[in-house]
């Protein structure tokens, strides 16, 4: 191909944009439309995924000492505990310190906790683990436990990390994600589908069109590109609309303090850490759907 | 140049449109199509530039064999070919400039000769105040002439004419004539259906005459030869 | 019948395509239009059935005035009126047979009344072989001819043939000629552009005759008057 | 209208849809794959909401009575709570129950309960309220409190519902239901528009057809009519599909012990109970969309 030709094609491509006016105007709107719905959800899901995350990562693992186990074992087990490769964190909870968290459990119960004060505490002292990796925990916590028993004198006396429940929260915050990425899969399918059939009926109405090009001593590839050049050119108009409005408003949510407020406790994903990927990726599709889309319903026209 | 061996075509219809046809276009000929309408004058012409495939029979264009011909080569083939269709089939997105140019810049002509040529033929049809209408906003007739136009724009070795003169009044009808009549006179081959006894008659030329899908004349200088 | 009174038309895009028209056509008149091509002939008729609105001057149809005809109305109004187009305008989705029985369909006319009428007018243009097939499965003339026979088949008062034999062999123009000369007998006006000589000097009638927008010449029972 | 012209209508619309071949099929399997979506979408909303609802149903008020009360004051207090209509249930808890509870609840470390046994239970008597309107649960505990005060001798010595934990499960489950009904919302309009873009574009490439019939004298309403019959056949076929696929898969779901199992105690809405209102609602939105994108697409090519 000449590059004068090359130069033509994009020419030609751009200047269909404009010529086509309705059948472009409800290409970029499809578009825009469908993938405006699949950046919103995308939005959603991110941050239910790190709202989960959060709740994953309060999961940690108590450990229990026997009773009257000397300073010195339990600095010990701090030390050793602290250089697990899996643990990130290790907190000592006194007797006192358990006594009075509880008094604030049973804020308006206590009574029956009166007269256990000082001496006569009958509650553990223990340590509370935070490991890195929160699916972890149970191993980390059966590691704990192994490890102490083949110690000469093992100086724990059970360990808690919420068996069962933090099963539960985990298989809970899977099922979260998967129905969400179930949903962000579909939504990007369909959005790629609509957008797709859009363009397809756009160039069945330029069949005509193609046909004479081909009688007139066109070639395939002269024909397809400038529909290859008009996809990108609907991709990306179609892409960054979407886009941007999707950015924009996400930024003024994060800004919104009555919004943050609302939420109260939950904290909205960045705003920067949402606006590449999700620009990238709307850009990604349209390009792909737009240019793919358009050189593929040409396809079937060029037969003649 | 042209020619067939017993083609036939029947269209998916069963409409039998052309039945055994043996025929040789020598180059730097010019022939007249006649026949009576539906006889197979168009079906006749499109088998020539591969719009439509024999059903039967072998059709060699240039030695090319059509019927073999790999769908990537059409394209090259067809730009020996001008053709001049009966429905115009103008690109109704583009001027009339832009429909002319696209002809050209098919075969990557350099943008300042497309201009120069495209211009040329354009006054030759005499549309230079149209330049840049669109199909849609012209008379029947400047639509034939703009399809005549694309057609002779790359000096192809073939011109097929079908009906080019269908809406033209016989002042531009002789206009078109003349110009076919040079470019055959510079060394095409012209293959023309048409309707019009007064210039068959006039300028006379190897005449095929085909009635419902048979040649049933052939003559070199003949006659329109339908009595009223 | 038809009255226009310096009737101006111009295209969006500038072009004048009709320039001070008056004009008078009586009931049961036969008129054709000639002139060369981009004359205005094709205006001057859309201007009658409201397919264009004139961009000054007046238009009055059998006592309508055109301009001031209420949107409502105006289907009413063409239901009088049979025009073949001179690009066929046929609806690519119905065979030959629904296209004429549509134009039938619109005034509700009973089903069998449709089958009986439709088949009528067919044969009449002898296309009686073609009734099933679609408008891209025929000729160039079997187009027109299905044109010319929806125009014809509820028996209108007014014909507007824009050119009606454009693509047809003579013999089959004598025809459709016939069939106009028939209507007419019967009653019916008709206004037909026309670039065949031969008729139009054999079968004498009014000839007005429009030059780039101007009528320079209405005569009754006149010639085609343009020299080769 | 004659009756032979309203019949030729409707011959004409449904011949239509086969007529058009692509365009029926492209028209068809945008609103297929839209209302698909749409669909699956409010499934998973009005399961969530059953949830919610289910979680929120667990709210109750816990009734502490004095240290000490007579027996008599308890089944008249019993009896008064029970013909509170906002009440649904009343159930008592005795000291010793009470202190059985806190037990499950300790259960690794429950050797500070020892010795509290019997007479040394310094736990109080306690009713357990069940609300008929969970968002109830504050107004009901504070008239009870009201009226017992009103009372010459009060019994009740404090009353706990989950002050501020009940809240914010509401404002959660609020939260998630509003993010739903926006999804749903969204997702319904966007469906909507992607449909009625695909059916305009359908008939922008028949706009020549009908100036062409307007040329030959027909009406607006005459050629409106087939459009607006095709239309509704579109809605029809085209939200079928879709509600089929879903109801069949879901009353799949419903019946496999597998998802179930999966599940855990979260109980799925019965697919009867979801078929219809799903169905009607998808197939009221393919007619009004088919008939109404219809016959407004061809409006604007009416105007020849
Ligand atoms: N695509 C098609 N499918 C079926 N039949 C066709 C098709 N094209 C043409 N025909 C039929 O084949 C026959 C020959 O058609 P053709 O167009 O070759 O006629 P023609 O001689 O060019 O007529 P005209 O002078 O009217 O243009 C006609 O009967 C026509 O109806
Ligand atoms: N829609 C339009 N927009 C702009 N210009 C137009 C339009 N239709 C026709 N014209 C111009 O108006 C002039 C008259 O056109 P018209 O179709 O009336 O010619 P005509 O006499 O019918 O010619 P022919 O014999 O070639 O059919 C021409 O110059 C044409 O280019
Ligand atoms: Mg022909
Ligand atoms: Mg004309």
């Amino acid at each position: 191909m000449k590059i004068r030709t090359f130069v033509r094609h994009i020419r030609e491509g751009v200047k269909s944009v404009f010529r086509n006016g309705w059948m472009t105007v409800a290409s970029i709107s499809a578009m825009s439309v469908s993938l405006l719905i699949l950046g919103l959800f995308m939005m959603l899901a991110i941050n239910v995924n790190q709202f989960a995350q959060h709740l994953e990562s309060q999961v940690e693992i108590r450990v229990f000492l026997k009773v009257n186990t000397a300073e010195e074992d339990v600095s010990r087990m701090e030390f050793d505990l602290e250089s697990m490769p899996a643990v990130k964190n290790v907190t000592f909870v006194s007797k006192q310190q358990a006594l009075s968290y509880l008094r604030t459990v049973f804020k308006d119960d206590q009574s029956f906790l009166d007269g256990l004060e000082g001496e006569n505490n009958p509650l553990n002292e223990s340590f509370t683990v935070e490991v890195k990796e929160p699916r972890d925990v149970s191993t980390v916590a059966k590691a704990i436990e192994n490890w102490d028993q083949q110690e000469p004198k093992p100086i724990i006396e059970r360990l808690r990390w919420g068996q069962g429940t933090v099963e539960e929260l985990f298989r809970w915050t899977e099922i979260i994600r998967n129905v969400g990425l179930v949903f962000v899969g579909l939504l990007g399918l369909t959005s790629m589908f609509l957008i797709a059939n859009t363009i397809k009926l756009t160039i069945i109405a330029r069949r005509r069109e193609i046909s004479i090009m081909k009688l007139v001593g066109a070639t395939n590839s002269f024909i397809r590109w400038p529909f290859f050049i008009e996809g990108i050119f609907l991709g990306v108009i179609g892409s960054m609309i979407p886009a941007s409005a999707l950015i924009y408003g996400y930024y003024r949510l994060t800004q919104s303090e009555q919004f943050q407020h609302f939420l109260g406790f939950v904290q909205l994903v960045d705003w920067q850490t949402i606006a590449y990927p999700l620009g990238g990726l709307l850009l990604v599709i349209g390009l792909v759907i737009g240019a793919w889309g358009s050189i593929f319903s040409v396809r079937k026209f060029l037969k003649v | 140049m042209i020619e067939m061996h017993d083609v036939w075509k029947t269209y998916p219809d069963g409409t039998h449109a052309l039945r055994g046809v043996n025929i040789k276009v020598h180059k730097n000929e010019f022939v007249y199509v006649v026949g009576p309408s539906g006889a197979g004058k168009s079906t006749f012409m499109k088998l020539m530039y591969r719009e439509e495939m024999p059903t039967k029979g072998q059709i060699f264009l240039d030695n090319f064999n059509l019927g073999r011909l790999k769908q990537r080569k059409i394209p090259y083939v067809r730009r020996n070919i001008g053709v001049i269709f009966q429905d115009y089939r103008l690109l109704q997105k583009l001027t009339v400039f832009e429909n002319v140019a696209f002809a050209m810049e098919v075969i990557e002509a350099p943008k300042k000769l497309i201009k120069k040529r495209a211009m040329e033929v354009l006054e030759l049809v005499n549309l230079q105040d149209k330049l840049s209408n669109y199909p849609t906003q012209l008379s029947g007739g400047e639509q034939q002439r703009v399809s005549i136009a694309r057609a002779i724009v790359n000096n192809p070795s073939v011109i097929i004419a079908d009906e080019p003169t269908g809406n033209l009044d016989p002042e531009t009808s002789w206009g078109i004539m003349r110009i076919l009549e040079e470019i055959n006179f510079r060394g095409a081959t012209i293959v023309m259906a048409t309707h019009n006894k007064e210039i068959v008659n006039t300028l006379r030329k190897r005449v095929i005459a085909i009635e419902k899908g048979i040649i049933v004349r052939d003559e070199l200088r003949g006659e329109y030869g339908y009595e009223d």
